[in-house]
């Protein structure tokens, strides 16, 4: 159960009373008592969430997901295929045009429906869907394209075959092409950034989040489970992982959010969509005149410093923040 | 030809005694082993041939001429998330260290292999389960620096349970900076080696383990990106025994070789026998370290 | 942007007519097509969309804005074996120009798709089954020379049954220079997309087609190395018919798009679109060419 | 049936009888003159082999292999896998030294009983197989290591799985590859070298052959199939395609031909296999010095001139011979 749909639910009663009543007599006094009881009750829902409740967020049925996002592209047409075994539809790519510009865009496709769902395996990705990605990057860096991501994974795929075929292998075949690729790279965190199987297209010049997606090492579920023994303490295990948008930007990891409307992405996906695009749009515009040389070295510098350590030889506590 | 003169001796460390008695028991095949011959023999079951999990300063030890000069040992864990679960994080650090006499779960530094110098990092499962935290990511990026400014081939050898949990994304973030730092060390044609000894799992996997040049896998070792547990629970089947063995991966194409613990010291120096123009090496050898450690 | 003056019309060849009937019977559904209406619809059938082979001319016609320069046709087959089967080589080739009105298995030269103007090759299977010998592999070449030295990007439309055995080695080393080629062309920073049709198999499946940036497959186009009859007698038994197909290739990842031949022309002036920075091509669209063709 | 192995058994007899005699007296007329009449009749059999006849050599189930070269290194370190999905046990590859010197070394691998080809496909090399090969060619080049092959087999596996997994695909890479590494590479054609599958690690700056290896466009077989639908009339094809040594140093396409003894390679294995590293030891050396520009424009000049077409813009024959 998402525990923002149910909080949902508990509105929508109240919303559809006031729109029977707008529909008889939208200026009167009741009508306009009741918009601003709502108002002040999605404010209270939904104002200031908890980091679990984001993580609901992050999975509401109703978050614009990838494929919202490349509908919005000026232009859009796929590429297939790692060229060796398959194409896997979890991990889309192809070029693009993004706000006039030319784009190779890499996206993970969650499924809007059950049955997209079978399809895209949940959004997790597979060995062959990274090996895709990584060709399509070099493809980028070939014709200095730049590189646009839009990460949306519960984690790569967990499954057996995914390890006969080295899921390990291929998230750090792309983790050292992103490395090396002399484009701009700008990331999207959309909704749910699961772990590893996130980073492997995750590593960019420039990290942007919607302000209630998520981004975890590992599920608060998987967390909770290690850590107790019990997975229904997942709320408390998102609270300790510092999983929010504002966590990661106070720790270097993500570097601007996309505020979203109150009530989450989803209330007003056509233009959160629009919004982020935006956001994509003016990091590429700063990160173009770059020269490659100075682009990877600010790329490298980014994570060099990521993380807090203690340096005792110059007893100073070191921190990447 | 001689150790230089940088490479200091940095064995003295206390190696850790975890369980005083003086027999082992081979949980593969149940052999009781006199605790003495069995690290005669490199922590390898004399009788069924089990590679016990091993110390990083033995492993050292097992690996190195004769001097090791480790650097990255001031870089120490921070508390970024204030982590509290059962314990406090500091509480769990602290208790590692003592079980496992070590400062953190890699020791990196310098040392010659038969002659040839070379940067050598090794993780050790004793500490926080070998997990990746950012003093694992420090080190590792600090070790790859170092190697890089003077031209040295780099040998590290995993023993992961990937990410560490307890510094969230900023454990995860490392697999960023440490592939960072292997693609500019490898850019400059310098070899590097991976030995993945058991287990080498998850965010390890899927970083720096895989980025090599030379993958090699230790026999029987466990190797794989996703936990055991967690592919059973998602395939709703018990899997087969040699599943994620090193010598299931050797078969399936992901590893260059798998090799006895007690034949790895041979096989790293043919590998950079084979790989290292000693010219290349030369000025190296006789660099003066800057590193604060030395 | 105006065609540049070297572009000059090589449209006058004579298109075959093979067979001078006014109709046409599907080999998929059988309908009964006006040949005209198909030739119209870009030999796609009107009812099933089953996609006939084409002539290189045809297809040529179809691809380019108006003007196509032909370069490399002073550039024919000779008999370096002495080739006899149930016929002598030289005579083989003959019925071959006769019936195809071409002199060799490929068609090369420059021309503009909306505006930009890129290096052309259309293999035809008409003449020899499409198969590379020698001449195919020295006009391939040829074209990629030329569109290196020019920077324009290279468009391949491969239909070829392999290397030709009435070569012998000279056919299958065809399958080296053509990749020396391609490897020199790409590294250069060039665009190279190849579009396979029906049918692309062997040598061309084993080189250039397999080596491009881009790799377009035609609708419904059957596409591999090894020829379906010999897979069928290595695994004893029939394999299914959507084997080898375009649209199988897709889901096993082997191309970056299967695209309706109808859709071809555009698809392809949006990936130079997306690939070619038209600031580079500027000076090509100057360039006088020195080719003994133009 | 092995034509060769046929001829041998008739030998056989007679050799067996001079055996015996020599043990009770070695110097006697008649051992003398029968040895004379064996040499003479080796002579007759093999002293001038058709095509077909060579073929069978380049088949005899005694002939060196693969792994006779690997053994005879100064030392090798086998490396699997191309890191993705399989050990392909067909084409293996690895370090090794060869007359002191150190290389990368890759070969086709077919079995020396029906176990060992039943573990090796028969030498025929899946596309696994041939990432393998990429892999370590570009590990060689990383580490200006020259790259040396032993070409033994009848083709590229032609099964369906290898086609599900890009066979074409993966003889290209190969292929491009081989183009464009900035070390010297030098192939042995040691018995049969089949069509793509064994150009696949054949394009080398110095090709040699074994004289009675043979190394074919189409298997004699597999093209009498095609021309008159019978299999049976593969002598005539081998007559045909110009698939012996001689032939094909001819064309251009071989630089140098290792003799073989009377009867064939195997008749004096051991030796042969040194004879054969020895040419690729003087190759190499004089490869060695060639800086990389010159090493891969000489490389393409060698392919670029192969062939046989008119000029008729220049009214003169080009021949590549
Ligand atoms: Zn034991
Ligand atoms: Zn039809």
């Amino acid at each position: 159960m998402n525990v923002i749909v149910e909080r949902e639910k508990s509105l929508s009663a109240l919303e559809s009373r006031i729109e029977a009543l707008r529909e008889r007599d939208a200026g009167s006094d009741e009508v306009k008592q009741l918009e601003s009881k709502v108002e002040q009750l999605r404010r209270d829902m939904f104002g200031n969430l908890t980091p679990w409740e984001r993580v609901n967020m992050a999975r509401h049925p109703k978050r614009p997901l990838s494929s919202d996002y490349l509908a919005a592209l000026d232009a859009f047409d796929e590429l297939h295929g790692d060229r060796h075994f398959r194409d896997d539809p979890a991990l889309v790519g192809g070029f693009a045009k993004l706000r006039g510009r030319r784009v190779v865009v890499l996206a993970q496709m969650k499924g809007r429906d059950t049955k997209e769902n079978i399809r895209n395996n949940f959004g997790m990705v597979s060995p062959e869907g990274y090996r895709k990605a990584k060709r399509l990057m070099e493809l980028a860096s070939r014709f200095r394209l730049p590189i646009v991501t839009f990460v949306d994974t519960s984690g790569a795929d967990p499954g057996l075959s995914s390890e006969e075929r080295a899921q390990g292998e291929a998230i750090a075949a792309c983790l050292v092409t992103l490395a090396k690729v002399e484009v701009p790279v700008v990331a999207s965190i959309i909704g749910e950034g699961g772990s590893g199987g996130a980073l492997a297209i995750g590593l960019a010049d420039h990290v942007i989040m919607a302000e209630n997606a998520v981004y975890s090492v590992a599920s608060p579920e998987g967390c909770a489970a290690i850590l107790w023994g019990d997975a229904a303490r997942a709320p408390e295990a998102a609270e300790r992982l510092k999983l929010t948008a504002a966590d990661l930007e106070g720790f270097g990891i993500v570097d601007e959010i996309v505020a979203e409307p109150i009530g989450g992405a989803h209330r007003d996906g056509a233009r959160f969509v629009e919004k982020m695009l935006d956001a994509v749009d003016g990091a590429l515009r700063l990160l173009e005149p770059l020269a490659p040389d100075a682009l990877r070295e600010a790329r490298y510098q980014k994570y060099r410093r990521i993380g807090a350590w203690h340096d005792d030889a110059a007893t100073r506590a070191v921190s990447g923040a | 030809m001689p150790a230089p003169e940088w490479l200091r001796i940095r064995r003295d460390k206390d190696v850790p005694a975890e369980d005083a008695s003086l027999w082992v028991k081979c949980p593969k095949c149940s052999e009781m082993l006199y605790r003495k011959d069995l690290g005669d023999n490199a922590y390898v079951c004399m009788r069924c041939g089990h590679h016990f999990r091993m110390h990083a300063y033995d492993r050292i030890n097992l690996l190195v001429d004769s001097d090791f000069v480790e650097i990255g040992d001031h870089i120490t864990p921070g508390d970024p998330l204030g982590w509290v679960d059962r314990r406090p994080y500091p509480q769990k650090l602290e208790a590692d260290r003592e079980k496992s006499k070590l400062s953190e779960a890699i020791v990196t530094g310098f040392a010659t292999l038969e002659g040839f110098p070379v940067a050598l990092g090794v993780m050790d499962f004793n500490f926080r389960g070998g997990t990746m935290g950012t003093v694992v990511g420090e080190r590792v990026t600090n070790l790859l620096e170092e190697a890089l400014r003077r031209r040295l081939p780099c040998i590290i050898f995993t023993a992961s349970g990937g990410a560490r949990m307890e510094e969230g994304m900023l454990a995860l973030m490392q697999m960023a900076k440490t592939t960072q730092a292997v693609e500019r060390f490898m850019s400059d044609g310098n070899l590097f080696v991976t030995v993945l000894t058991d287990p080498t799992t998850g965010g390890v996997s899927a970083s720096f383990a895989f980025e090599s040049d030379i993958v090699i896998a230790e026999a029987r070792a466990s190797i794989g990106f996703a936990g055991r547990r967690v592919i059973e629970q998602t395939i709703r089947q018990k899997l087969p025994d040699n599943f994620q063995t090193a010598e299931f991966l050797l078969e399936k194409g992901h590893v260059d070789m798998v090799v006895d613990r007690r034949q790895i010291r041979d096989t790293l120096v043919r590998v950079l026998d084979y790989a290292v123009d000693r010219k290349r090496l030369a000025p190296a050898l006789k660099a003066v370290p800057e590193f604060a450690g030395a």
